[in-house]
């Protein structure tokens, strides 16, 4: 089992003629996921490397695609969300960044009532390692195993899951949920699959400043999800005030600073690592205590 | 972005929220002016992009257009942490018997926005947050259907405590909110809403925060960016697309990924040295990228060593290397560099580095330990 | 058993201090419906002719009430409409009439999702005999017992209900759904209602011209309402192009008339009567059958 | 409410959607000076609110500019379906390589607006909907979203045939959205919708219809009321805030509620009689409404008995009775008053009528038997 993408995904990369959606079209395919085509207004019945190219996400679903991945540019990325949503995909992955928090606010808020999921924008996507990828995680750092992983972060995901891998740990998901103040599934939403995912026994999650996302999601591990967590938490060296690369990564108010969210973590009786190595470490003593 | 207050009121002003009458000066004839036109006693009100500027005496009230002068001399000459006054905002006095507060801002765990008020205004909002959390009033603002006057009239009427108060204070809140969603705000606020003598309810401050993601779509705002706020260095990052806050240690970091980079410097400071930055090379690999972050990096003579640390994903490691060696050529870079490299491309990203006579780590650890060395090592 | 009105009701007034407002609210405690009140804002606090009165319906809805109903002028009614939907009220009886149809072609698509069902506007509301009324049915003409009556018109209801009684026939609950071209509850959402309930063993419909909403039902009562049916059809006698006084009340394109509706009830084989006091006579005919 | 083409036109040259240049005019030289402006061959196109104008006679082109100042005169002198022609619009003709369809209307069943298109234009759209459904392209629009390119880029892509008519389709179909929602419409329609000769997309007609609802919104739109194309009547009952509707019989009815008014009508025939109108005096039991609906009706000669049937609901029998009453007394009614009142206030408004010597019937029934027989006897 896994969370959110499995051996029935089939994938519409939206702006599949540009240069990322391009790449990333084939490294999914590469890696076993089955990339049904793309779209690009106006190429409707072109063949782009390989890939069957459709007008709309519409075309693409009545084509077999249960999923989107969005790597259109910013000033397309929202109506991107909105054709995939109103196409009512499965899984809406948004890899695009810098989107308006507003557009974010309505773009979140028009899911209620709507069968699909969206992560993103702003992040790196989804893998269920050897069974398939939605998203730019780079497929080799990854294994199957029994850890599920969730992250505000893409790089840090990718360090997390590649010293995992190194000791030995698989994965179940990966989560990337992204760095933006108003993302589509947060950490409560993805807790929440893996909470009812049979294949995951322990939950990373990684987290950094900004918010109270990890207070909550500590909250969550400590009374809902029934499976042992361990956490990251980035930005401990961040001065207030500013914005770390990450829209949602600012500590404003004096609120949202990593003291806070590693104090939360570790009330909630769950490990928090000083380095993605030691993570690794930690989920390794976990799942074998 | 952060916006001037008189700026700030201009929009007030536009958008039907009443404010007091006020001028704007660059120099204290033109405050002396001002004075005269509005009829003392009036307000002098340094336009800075800090809080706090009462305290650090950037407010000042004139009873006389010659005191106005005078003050206005003496604000325009001011630094308030670290900021010059350049404009002082010269505004009629306004008979205040209640300072309240009021404003809107994107509340994350909500992911709507939130209106909050208060009957104690004037004063650090946070402070009262936390020591008087019952004296907030929180207020989500269902996107779908905005701010209307029933969403907020019962939060009102308690805080203005009367009926007819409680309707001029919906009148503001449903304009603040247009505000917020029609410019793109991450906070528009009204530290303090006050209510007159006569019963009018009035915006005495004004603060608004622009989202920089969406500026791109009103660009009469992104006019009133003023630059004196911002770090030369922070700025020029921008405009190479990078995301750069200057801090004071003495290793410089170049790091792809927010998260990344953060760890990063987390790393450094455990292993006992100070970054001298953050620096995120973002998802792209173009080469001049990091052709860019170590020009800005070495902008800043504390730095004594570079820390290179790449997990490519949607980076490319070869990209990556052929930016660094071009810096190296074109920038005549002085400071050891310490590289890691893995991930995408890793291999032809260590051999490129290799062709020049740079070692990669193996791992994040050992380079930031590397370099921790190396910046004491120097400093020693 | 009823739908939509029963013995846990408890009634919001929106627009209580208002003529209508003030009126009916007397005559639904009357009836004995449980009436906690109403709103006016800025009223807050007072007492209006024994109701207590609040600012806002979140307010009602924390003293108890679980439904509203709206007597406010046109200019406000829509705010009235979306405050009882952010309210979640179980059900929502907008009795204004003149509400433009692009309005509530948004209020419509606001419910997607939340608890609240809509009946109206431009409508007589609901009402379960001998035990409660939301809106402005008059009580004395209706009586417990089971047909359920859906209707697209007020008066016409009256008519109706009137008849039945008067052969002894009472009602399970009738329901006046209003003559607007966007209306909350259609047909078939009461239908489905209908079909659910048990104390319901006949339904009369009662339709009009304009649309097509009577061929849809005419279809549902065929295949899944899975009890009896009779029908009214108003405006046999209407000019194409004319809309009569209700907003959807129009044949245009030569859609939307009494004959095709009547022609649909009819191959489903569905009872019409030409009188209100012949519908009567065919609902007795069928239960008696 | 509908407006002329002319006005339609204005409403999307505004919006940005491509129409033919052109002039409005209300005398043959008017007609001749926009002619020669455009420069010949124009289209003449006389201005009224049906439909048919072409088969009627009134569109014509003409290829010298007397040849239009003569059709503008022979135009402006015609009634088309009754009604006058007063205005004509001078138009350049334009070179049409095919006629498509395109509109967005209010969609009762999907309770939401509704895109249909067709390739095939200039055409009855109701009778290709019957004939050839497959030729029409129905694309339901959520509200949520509204009309994006997404959403309508199939459809239209299959009835223009071709990636850069689509184009402009789509980017017409966005405008005719954002007309019928800015506007409240409950009717935008091209038709037809032309492409060129050389490859441009136009809207050669236009018609507009307004939610009668949502005018108050709209003052500006109010003006463009044509009253020619109104009943004086209706138009009077209007103002009165009375639903009427002038039919061709001779029993006047009066009733409250519109689904019982049109039951009353339909019985009235069933029982061998004809309505003189459809008339609800609504919800309200003001007893002018009374008033008002009895003058209105006794306007029309053709009346021979008045039918009243009132089941009072929010609508009180008394308040009806008194204002029937007045009716009599002032507007000296001649022909025979039938009533028939049950509900709220019944007894009171019976006795009432009684009172003044008139009976009220027990049920509908008997109250429309009796008005039939009463009109057959009166008119033997």
């Amino acid at each position: 089992m896994s969370i959110l993408v499995n051996e029935g995904t089939k994938v519409c990369v939206q702006g599949i003629t540009g240069r990322d959606g391009s790449f990333h079209a084939q490294q999914m395919k590469e890696y076993g996921t089955t990339v049904i085509g793309g779209t690009r207004p106006g190429k409707g019945g072109e063949i782009h490397e390989g890939f069957p190219v459709f007008d709309t996400v519409a075309e693409a679903k009545s084509a077999g695609a249960n999923t989107s991945v969005i790597y259109v540019p910013v000033a397309g990325a929202v109506d991107a969300m909105y054709e995939s949503i109103e196409a009512e995909m499965d899984l809406i992955v948004c890899i695009t960044e810098g989107i308006p928090a507003n557009d974010m606010v309505r773009v979140v808020d028009s899911l209620r009532g709507r069968p699909s999921k969206l992560v993103g924008p702003n992040c790196p996507g989804v893998i269920t390692p050897g069974v398939a990828k939605v998203g730019i995680i780079p497929g080799s750092i990854a294994t199957p195993g029994p850890v599920g992983v969730v992250s505000r972060s893409g790089t840090l995901t990718y360090e997390v899951v590649h010293a995992l891998t190194s000791l030995g740990i698989g994965q179940s998901t990966c989560v990337g949920i992204g760095g933006d103040q108003v993302p589509g599934m947060n950490f409560i939403d993805t807790l929440t699959l893996f909470r009812e995912d049979s294949a995951t026994e322990l939950v990373v999650i990684i987290g950094e400043i900004g918010g109270a996302d990890e207070q909550i999601a500590a909250d969550y591990v400590a009374n809902e999800l029934g499976k042992p967590a361990v956490a990251f938490v980035a930005g401990q060296t961040a001065p207030p005030g500013k914005r770390m690369g990450h829209a949602g990564a600012i500590i404003s108010g004096g609120e949202g600073t990593a003291a806070e969210k590693i104090a939360a973590f570790q009330q909630a009786g769950i490990p928090v690592g000083k380095t993605p190595a030691e993570v690794a470490e930690l989920a390794k003593a976990k799942l074998s205590g | 972005m952060k916006i001037h207050e008189h700026q700030a009121k201009a929009i007030f002003g536009d958008a039907g929220i009443p404010i007091p009458e006020g001028r704007i000066a660059s120099s204290a004839e033109e405050a002396g002016r001002a004075a005269a036109e509005l009829g003392p006693p009036v307000a002098v009100k340094s336009q800075v992009l800090v809080g706090g500027r009462g305290k650090a005496g950037g407010i000042k009230i004139a009873d006389t257009v010659d005191e106005a002068q005078a003050h206005a001399k003496a604000i325009l000459g001011m630094e308030i942490k670290g900021l010059p006054v350049r404009k002082v905002l010269i505004e009629k006095t306004a008979d205040i018997d209640r300072e309240l507060y009021l404003s809107i801002a994107l509340d994350r765990s909500i992911r709507a926005p939130l209106m909050l008020g208060s009957a104690m205004g004037g004063v650090d909002i946070e402070e009262v947050a936390k020591t008087q959390p019952e004296a907030i009033e929180r207020v989500p603002i269902d996107p779908e259907f905005g701010l209307r006057p029933y969403t907020v009239w019962g939060a009102l009427r308690r805080m203005m405590g009367d009926q007819d108060l409680a309707k001029q204070a919906v009148a503001i809140a449903a304009k603040l909110y247009g505000i917020f969603m029609d410019l793109d705000c991450s906070l528009v606020e009204i530290n303090p809403l006050i209510v007159t003598g006569d019963g009018r309810v009035m915006a005495l401050d004004a603060k608004i925060n622009l989202d920089d993601n969406a500026l791109f779509r009103h660009p009469q705002l992104e006019k009133l960016r003023d630059t004196d706020a911002e770090d030369p260095r922070e700025r020029d990052a921008k405009e190479s697309d990078l995301s750069f806050v200057a801090l004071e240690g003495e290793i410089g970091c170049i790091v792809n990924g927010a998260g990344l980079a953060m760890a990063t410097m987390d790393m450094v400071k455990h292993a006992g040295g100070e970054p001298a930055n953050f620096l995120d090379v973002g998802g792209s690999s173009r080469p001049e990228k990091v052709l860019n972050a170590m020009r800005i990096i070495l902008e800043d003579p504390a730095v004594r060593v570079i820390l290179l640390n790449i997990f490519g994903g949607i980076t490319r490691c070869d990209d990556i290397a052929k930016g660094l060696i071009t810096a190296k050529d074109e920038l005549g870079v002085e400071v050891p560099i310490v590289a890691r490299l893995t991930g995408t491309n890793e291999s032809d990203g260590r051999a490129l580095l290799k062709s020049v006579g740079l070692e990669s780590a193996a791992t994040m650890e050992e380079a930031v330990g590397t370099a921790v060395k190396l910046a004491k090592g120097a400093s020693a």
